[in-house]
């Protein structure tokens, strides 16, 4: 097992780099420098001098081969550079947004699973009913929202009609603030599992293995329990473990929104200011985050399913 | 140059309403939920690091300036110092320090100063508030290298410090930059950005990145009985429609509208009366390249100015947020010609000049344009139709606010849509448009006209406030003869706040600055605020 | 019975969003951009203007139509886009197998790996707004899952009887690929496009939040919603048509795709016969 | 001795499995170990033997859809595998295969004229009405009508399917078909049907059979010669009257006894087979109850003569 | 002599099974099963002798249902029960073997786990206790190592050593009827002897009643006294296995025997032709009930004897 943990680390490797390299081309040729995002502002414009002196502090007037270069070879020492924007260590900016995201990633996925799976289960027991085509209908319908647009309307409804819950921000220690971001951002990974827990549980309840189990004398309830319910989690597992890899990249607007402190709405700063060692650095850490959970989700796959060896 | 202290003092709020009861003696404590409304962060929580507005908001509450801005009589005076003398020669200022404490308990000093500018000013630092520096004298020459330090600061004594400037100019305009705050020497360079130490009213307690800024109360801050109070809370919220939730929701004590929501607010009995607006010193306009052949016509530029309603525009999509602009500079200054009209609405007479010019048919052109509501895509999308009247093709070129700027200083536009500054400081700002200035310090559309460039050199050596101010209206009239943009509105900011908050001041540098020392919130604030 | 109801549905919603994308140049009463009436901004909907006007006084109903036509070409070009690139890595990695496998397979978790609103936000950001730049970031960056897909079938279809004939007939690899694989494949590459086009819809919006959309004043519906979003208050009619437009036109794609994907699932299959 | 119509010589075909992190050797599958068989023009030769024994990869060897990892395939003396080997469309003209599934072994997206009409095109037999003109005689050759051109696969009954994929493989005329468990997805009347069209074939169209299988009865009735493979290897080899009246390895013993067949078991010849009563015979070292380790070389052995035509695995 | 015929264990009288009302797949199905009686039912794809082994545990899939007939097991009309009454028959007193041993077994729990459950189920013991009873079934059925192979998951075991732990599931609880439905399809031919053997060996120990459903001739004659040919839906023929191999009655099983190649059956002169099924049966003879079917209770005599 743990040499399956570190071969598999070391497959992230390859695919980080790649990312790397992508994000560092596209930069290089972005219009607009964060010299220009400076005075984006509109108001005063910077003097010449200092915008010189910028360029050369933060070697933006070298090739660009030599910064990557440069970029990699910090990158081997865990260093990811200076953010041009702050003129701190780029880690330093991503460091306090990383729990929030964390946070926000995980409760979206807690709600998409607790109402997304018992959908499926439920249109699934009855395939062709009205209450399967009802609870389809109704995870659809929620990822057929923009979500910023579902965003302000949990807002208006929840936070300013009903005055239920907190429209905005971020409390370390406060669950009431999270939910309606988390509800925002979970409803199409909650279509998605509940689709997919769908079609899983007709897959299964469909096995030979399922009728063999009916021939043994099992109730139902015995028979989901023992036999569905574990099969079912092995199909909805993947699923499960992009959706909540892929969150933390998916949150952009939400975290705009709900001025959620989290690495996404960082992330479209930085593009904004074209702040690029923290766009890369950001980047990669949501890229880290998707290839650690989906390794994590192939370890649970080990411990739930005997048929994969990990070696 | 010539001074031009005085000369704004007459700086005239006009329109501006202070709906306020400013005269309950304040109470202490309880907390202030404010907003920086510019971002879903800060850059970083040195000021002297970044030249955005959103850092500066926080800035007000943790640092000071050896000047302040004071908002109501409309011109610097001074913040850290108790007394100042000017040489006769009028370039040298001798400053009293008063007795301050930083939050880390070290006490104000004359080196603090002169660390503090020599800082700023150092080219391998790279800051932006270098540019308030440039007016000491010696700075060009330690920024160059050939000094190894600042000629023009000087230390008398532990608490005097005397400054030699360039030119004639008030040096409070530059100082009382809330770029150019004093530090304190003896603290950690590398620990501003995270924990900052100043001389300012509130220190920090808790920083959420991307969130919100905690501070609370400094109590050895050098103003007697201020602050009133105890905890300041900065949510940094960029989203309007959020903002506006939260604002209604009573989450967030006060909120910077746009104008959606102003129209709607003051429709709503619950809000109307706590609206705090002022004329702000920033011009919006559409820029004209000379580079485009037709724009090269004064009467195609005053064809557009002419097909375009903006009277419309300002009252149906910025809901009156903002006053039709006349010319360049704003209703504020005063050099503001208060019998000039500005260009009416007259398609028939933008058709007729356009035909003059021969551009009957076939003038197109794009506007770069940033999304923004108030100067951005959205009114331009607004001229489309006006102009197609007359015959004129107007394609959007969209860019992000980061693209605009580059755009513009590397001539790459046909014409763009922005909000620049225009006062308060008149001189300053209409010598933008002087020939000789460069187009990427602010002479954005290239304009070159002798007549305006004699009046602006007039203006320059005249020392006489009033005989300065008649020149400069004058010049502002040829600008608004010759068009070289065209003008659109000046803004009108808008802050609504909640009925328990008191001490906002109209601030028409930048309404979302307000000096945090001085606000106050009475009985009437829920529990949630005590 | 769940079948053809959601089928039916989803096959009629899409149809109405494509009738109204393609003849909008015929249905719309006002041109979308040039017949804005300032003086009547905002208005309600009324017999004039069916959905209302919009903060700038166009009528919402004519660009909710144009916007079909926008949208429409967003999500389809892309999800076309999309599937050609995912279907021509999918299959060739699949049936070659060896080290361009390895490559593809990289490759797609690459693309899975990056957020696809992060990437399309880059291309836009080099690209520049605009309906061009918009299709090339939806369609470049969101083929992972159909080349998964198509990848998967190969490998399945390739030691399948007919395929191993057509290698010991002579047929060459790319002929093989060509008629044999991909018309077995095409069924589930389709559903992928059919799901793919709301997401592009859906992205669509997202960018235009985030100010990389459409270039204005060409109406789609992200941006309508994004400019309407703060008069949601004053004039609910300018948000309201667009998102619900978005709203149909995902559900109608949705409910389309996975009626197709039960139509090509062996279980429903059976369930019918 | 004439050059036979094919020879296989010590064909070897390993398949790497997946190779352990870092440490260990990379460890292979050995599917097939050094098979060495003829075919001669006009014969029918079966290769038998349970699932996993070879047999099928043996036989995709030949047909150039496996790489083999060693020896060599000739084709009248030339070789099939190597740097000389013939192209693909070379070889097409050579060999063609009729697969087991008839459900998978066609095209469900074309039509039953194109499925066999393609090929012509291809080798530039014959286009156009030519084309569907030679088509509808394969059709009626392999016993089905000419109108059946036009219809899609899923149309037949699985018997028909085969037909079909009996006159896909005859369309090039070649000189070998491989038959890979023809009748065993079939229904047994079916079978008989298809197993008298391809004895009929075959002696029309002097065609040499490699026949895949693991229905003894089938290949008894139909063979020349059998070869009993087991865990890679041949263990048995000759003329299909010898395999069956004296099977001699322990292997082919048991597989022969473990056929349950009506005849033997109503007139009580025989009851139900069990391995254990499968005489031993000290000098063949028949442990077969232990699967050998498909992964481990076997030590090294040979086959012996027995017969004019019958050779036998021998175990040192 | 009738007081010596035992009842029935099992009796199915004119089962018709079909989709909605319409009984296209099954037209009426007869026959009758003594305890401790092997009965085949033989037939090709699609003769519905499958559907009707899963008839009678109340298996079939929906929209496949029954439209007629009755199922009276041990004297009783398990079509009449409630659903929990049949299902405490179910894996009790009759239990079934299917095909696929490998998709037939849940992959995610061990086989030791697998029969456990059947005693817990019907038995009420403790997972402790079945556990051990568990280990004892898999010796049964000559699995080696049991107590090893309990906690072994389905997929490390070869085909055959599946096929073994579902009969050991299968007959975990002694059932009086086992359902074998095509048990050693999917096995090689050596294993295949083996299988059967086992079923034979245990349901005779037991007295268990088996009803083999196979589409091969040979191994309905290696395990089976009695054998009912199915074709189109229809039983044609029921008869005593030797008399059915000897005098085939109807025309479609004379052709079910002579179209099979039969081992040792090539004289070495030549290569003969098979028999065609349809050169003996008519396509209109096909699925028809024949004056061959002697009676749903034919063996009465041999049974007596």
């Amino acid at each position: 097992m743990l040499r399956f943990i570190l071969r598999r680390t070391l497959q992230i490797i390859p695919t980080l780099l790649v990312v790397v390299l992508i994000i560092f081309v596209i930069f290089s040729v972005v219009p607009g420098s964060f010299i220009s995002s400076l005075m984006s502002e509109g108001r005063n414009a910077t003097n010449a001098d200092v915008m010189a002196h910028l360029n050369q502090q933060f070697g933006l007037d070298k090739p660009l081969l030599v910064r990557l270069g440069d970029y990699l070879w910090g990158l081997a020492q865990f260093d990811l550079g200076i953010s041009y924007r702050t003129r701190e260590p780029v880690w330093n900016v991503i460091e306090p947004r990383l729990w929030p995201s964390i946070k926000l990633a995980l409760a979206a996925m807690f709600f998409a699973a607790i109402i997304g799976i018992p959908l499926g289960f439920i249109a699934a027991l009855k395939p062709g009913s009205m209450i399967d085509s009802g609870t389809m209908m109704l995870a659809i319908s929620g990822l057929s929202l923009p979500e910023f647009w579902f965003g302000l309307l949990l807002m208006y409804v929840f936070a300013l009609q009903l005055g239920w819950l907190p429209s905005f921000g971020y409390q370390a220690d406060s669950i009431r603030h999270i939910i309606l971001p988390a509800i925002a951002l979970g409803v199409s990974p909650m279509a998605l599992l509940a689709r997919t827990t769908r079609a899983g549980v007709l897959d299964v309840m469909n096995a030979d293995f399922v009728r063999t189990a009916r021939a043994k004398g099992l109730s139902e309830p015995r028979l989901v329990r023992g036999h569905v319910a574990r099969n079912v989690l092995v199909l909805v597992l993947t699923t499960l473990g992009l959706q909540v890899g892929s969150l933390m990249g998916q949150a952009i607007v939400i975290e705009k929104l709900f001025s959620w402190p989290g690495i996404g709405s960082l992330l479209v700063d930085s593009v904004a200011a074209r702040d690029i060692p923290v766009v890369q650095g950001a980047v990669i850490v949501i890229v880290l985050w998707f290839l650690v959970i989906n390794m994590l989700v192939d370890v649970a796959y080990a411990a739930i399913d005997p048929r994969i060896k990990v070696t | 140059m010539l001074t031009r202290l005085g000369l704004i003092a007459a700086l005239s709020l006009g329109t501006a309403t202070i709906a306020m009861a400013q005269d309950a003696t304040p109470t202490d404590g309880g907390k202030l939920v404010f907003t920086a409304p510019y971002g879903n962060s800060i850059t970083s929580l040195d000021i002297t690091a970044t030249p955005h507005t959103q850092d500066e908001i926080v800035a007000k509450a943790l640092n000071r300036s050896l000047y302040k801005w004071n908002p109501e009589k409309g011109q610097p005076e001074l913040d850290l110092a108790e007394s100042v003398e000017k040489s006769d020669d009028g370039k040298t200022y001798t400053y009293k320090l008063k007795e301050a404490t930083f939050h880390n308990g070290d006490k104000l000093d004359a080196d603090d100063v002169l660390w503090s500018y020599n800082r700023l000013a150092d080219p391998k630092k790279a800051l932006p508030g270098a540019e308030q520096m440039l007016q000491i004298a010696g700075v060009s020459e330690f920024q160059a290298g050939t000094a190894d330090q600042i000629s023009g600061l000087k230390k008398i004594d532990d608490m005097t410090v005397e400054i030699t400037v360039t030119n004639l100019a008030d040096p409070g305009w530059n100082l009382m930059s809330n770029y150019a705050p004093i530090y304190s020497k003896d603290y950690a360079e590398d620990q501003l950005a995270s924990k900052p130490n100043g001389l300012g009213p509130f220190k920090m307690a808790n920083y959420v990145a991307g969130s919100k800024i905690e501070l609370v109360k400094f109590e050895d801050y050098f103003e007697e009985g201020k602050p009133h109070l105890d905890k300041l809370d900065i949510m940094l919220m960029g989203e309007a429609s959020a903002r506006d939730v939260a604002f209604r929701n009573g989450e967030i004590d006060v909120n910077i509208l746009g104008p959606v929501q102003y129209e709607a607010y003051g429709q709503d009995d619950a809000l109307k009366d706590n609206i705090l607006e002022v004329a702000e010193v920033y011009t919006r306009n559409i820029g004209f390249n000379p580079k485009v052949e037709a724009f090269q016509d004064k009467r195609v530029r005053q064809a557009i100015n002419y097909a375009i309603n903006k009277d419309l525009i300002v009252e149906k999509l910025l809901k009156n947020k903002a006053y039709p602009a006349v010319s360049w500079l704003p209703v504020s200054s005063p050099a503001f010609d208060r019998n000039a009209e500005p260009y009416a609405y007259d398609p028939e007479k933008s058709k007729e000049l356009l035909k003059e010019a021969g551009y009957e048919t076939g003038l197109s052109f794009s506007v770069t344009a940033t999304p923004n509501e108030s100067w951005g895509v959205p009114i331009v999308e607004a001229i489309i139709p006006m102009l197609s009247k007359v015959g004129v093709q107007v394609t959007t070129d969209p860019v992000e606010s980061a693209v605009l700027s580059d755009k513009i200083l590397s001539d790459n536009f046909e014409t763009f849509i922005w909000s620049n500054s225009s006062g308060p400081d008149a001189l300053k700002y209409l010598t933008c448009f002087y020939s000789k200035t460069s187009q990427t310090a602010c002479n954005y559309v290239k304009f070159s006209n002798p007549e305006f460039d004699k009046l602006v050199e007039q203006a320059g050596s005249e020392t006489d406030p009033a005989k300065q101010a008649d020149i400069l209206r004058q010049a502002n009239n040829v600008l608004q003869e010759e068009a070289p943009v065209w003008f659109f509105n000046y803004n009108k900011a808008v802050m609504a706040y909640q009925p328990w908050v008191h001490g906002l001041k109209p601030n028409s540098m930048e309404l979302a600055i307000q000096d945090y020392e001085d606000i106050w919130i009475d009985a009437d604030a829920p529990a949630s605020r005590k | 019975m769940r079948l053809r109801f959601n089928l039916v549905l989803g096959l009629l919603l899409a149809a109405i969003v494509i009738i109204a994308g393609v003849f909008a140049a015929w249905i719309a009463p006002y041109h979308p951009i040039i017949d804005a009436d300032l003086m009547n901004s905002e208005m309600p909907p009324s017999w004039e203007h069916w959905m209302g006007t919009d903060g700038q006084g166009r009528d919402v109903f004519s660009r909710v139509l144009y916007g079909a036509q926008v949208s429409l070409t967003v999500g389809l070009v892309s999800q076309l886009i999309n599937s050609c690139i995912g279907t021509a890595l999918g299959v060739s990695a699949g049936y070659f197998g060896g080290w361009w496998d390895d490559l593809v397979n990289g490759l797609t978790n690459v693309m899975l790996a990056i957020p696809s609103l992060v990437f399309a936000l880059a291309i836009m950001a080099v690209l520049g707004p605009g309906l061009p730049s918009l299709l090339i970031a939806l369609g470049l960056t969101n083929w992972s899952w159909t080349c998964r897909i198509a990848r998967s079938s190969t490998l399945s279809l390739k030691n399948q009887g007919f395929v191993q004939a057509a290698k010991v007939a002579g047929f060459g690899d790319g002929n093989i690929m060509r008629t044999q694989i991909l018309p077995n494949i095409i069924g589930p590459v389709l559903v992928m496009a059919t799901l793919g086009i709301g997401g592009a819809v859906l992205a669509e919006a997202a960018l235009s939040f985030l100010g990389v959309g459409i270039r204005p004043p060409q109406p789609s519906w992200g941006n309508m919603l994004t400019d309407a979003r703060e008069l949601l208050r004053a004039a609910p009619w300018a948000a309201v048509f667009p998102g619900l437009a978005i709203f149909i036109t995902v559900l109608g794609f949705n409910l389309l795709g996975d009626g197709m994907r039960d139509l090509l699932d062996p279980h429903m299959r059976t369930r019918r016969a | 001795m004439s050059t036979p119509l094919l020879e296989i010589r010590d064909l070897t075909v390993h398949f790497p499995l997946p190779k352990p992190f870092l440490f260990g050797s990379t460890r292979v599958l050995k599917a097939v170990q050094g098979v060495s068989l003829t075919l001669n023009e006009g014969e029918c030769l079966s290769i038998v033997g349970e699932s996993g024994c070879g047999k099928s990869t043996t036989a995709l060897s030949v047909m150039g859809l496996q790489e083999p990892t060693s020896g060599e395939i000739l084709f009248k003396g030339k070789p099939l595998t190597g740097p000389n080997a013939p192209t693909r469309k070379e070889r097409a003209r050579i060999a063609q295969m009729v697969f087991q599934d008839p459900y998978a072994s066609l095209n469900p997206r074309q039509t039953v004229g194109r499925i066999l009409a393609a090929q012509l095109a291809l080798h530039d037999i014959a286009h156009g009405s030519e084309a569907s003109h030679r088509v509808a005689d394969m059709l009626s050759r392999v016993g089905l009508t000419p109108d059946h051109a036009d219809r899609y696969p899923h149309e037949f009954s699985g018997g028909q399917r085969q037909r079909i994929g009996i006159a896909r493989a005859l369309m090039l005329d070649p000189k070998i078909l491989v038959l890979d468990e023809p009748v065993s997805a079939l229904d047994v009347s079916i079978q008989a049907q298809i197993i008298n069209l391809l004895m009929d074939l075959q002696e029309t169209l002097g065609l040499s059979y490699i026949m895949i299988s693991h229905d003894l009865s089938v290949v008894e009735h139909v063979s020349d010669r059998v070869a009993v493979m087991y865990f890679g290897r041949v263990v048995e080899e000759g003329d299909w009257h010898s395999i069956f009246s004296r099977p001699t390895h322990p292997y082919t013993r048991r597989l022969i006894g473990s056929v349950p067949d009506p005849d033997a078991i109503l007139s009580g010849d025989r009851g139900l087979p069990d391995a254990a009563e499968i005489p031993r015979n000290a000098r063949f070292s028949p442990d077969v109850s232990r699967k050998p380790d498909p992964h481990e070389n076997v030590e090294p052995s040979q086959l012996v003569s027995i017969g004019a035509t019958h050779r036998v695995r021998l175990a040192q | 002599m009738s007081k010596t015929v035992p009842a029935s264990i099992l009796s199915v009288r004119d089962l018709r099974i079909g989709i909605g009302n319409q009984s296209d797949l099954l037209h009426g199905v007869s026959f009758d099963i003594l305890p401790g009686e092997t009965y085949g039912l033989v037939g090709e794809s699609g003769s519905g002798k499958s559907i009707t082994g899963l008839s009678v545990l109340g298996l079939l899939k929906r929209p496949l249902q029954v439209t007629g007939g009755s199922i009276l097991f041990r004297e009783q009309d398990v079509l009449k029960l409630n659903k929990r009454e049949r299902r405490r028959l179910r894996g009790d007193r009759m239990a079934m073997v299917f095909q696929e041993p490998m998709t037939a077994l849940n992959p995610l729990a061990t086989v030791g786990r697998q029969i456990a459950e059947m005693f817990v189920v019907h038995r009420g013991l403790s997972w402790a206790q079945a556990r051990l009873k568990a280990v004892e079934a898999l010796e049964t059925v000559h699995v080696p190592a049991p107590d090893e192979r309990a906690r072994s998951y389905p997929h490390q075991l070869s085909g055959g050593m599946r096929q073994r732990v579902m009969i050991a599931i299968a007959l975990a609880c002694r059932p009086d009827l086992l359902i074998a439905d095509e048990p050693t399809t999917a096995l090689d031919v050596t294993v295949q002897a083996e299988v059967l053997k086992l079923i034979a060996e245990l349901c005779q120990r037991e007295g268990t009643a088996v009803l083999l459903v196979s589409h091969d001739l040979g191994v309905i004659a290696n395990m089976c006294r009695r054998v009912g040919v199915m074709d189109r839906g229809r039983l044609v023929e029921e008869q005593d296995t030797r008399a059915l191999f000897e005098t085939p009655l109807h025309p479609y099983t004379r052709g079910l025997l002579a179209a099979r190649p039969r081992l040792g059956s090539r004289t070495i002169s030549e290569r003969g032709r098979l028999t065609e099924l349809d050169e003996l049966v008519a396509d209109t003879q096909r699925g028809r009930d024949a004056p061959t079917l002697v009676t749903p209770r034919g063996m009465l005599a041999e049974a007596g004897r």
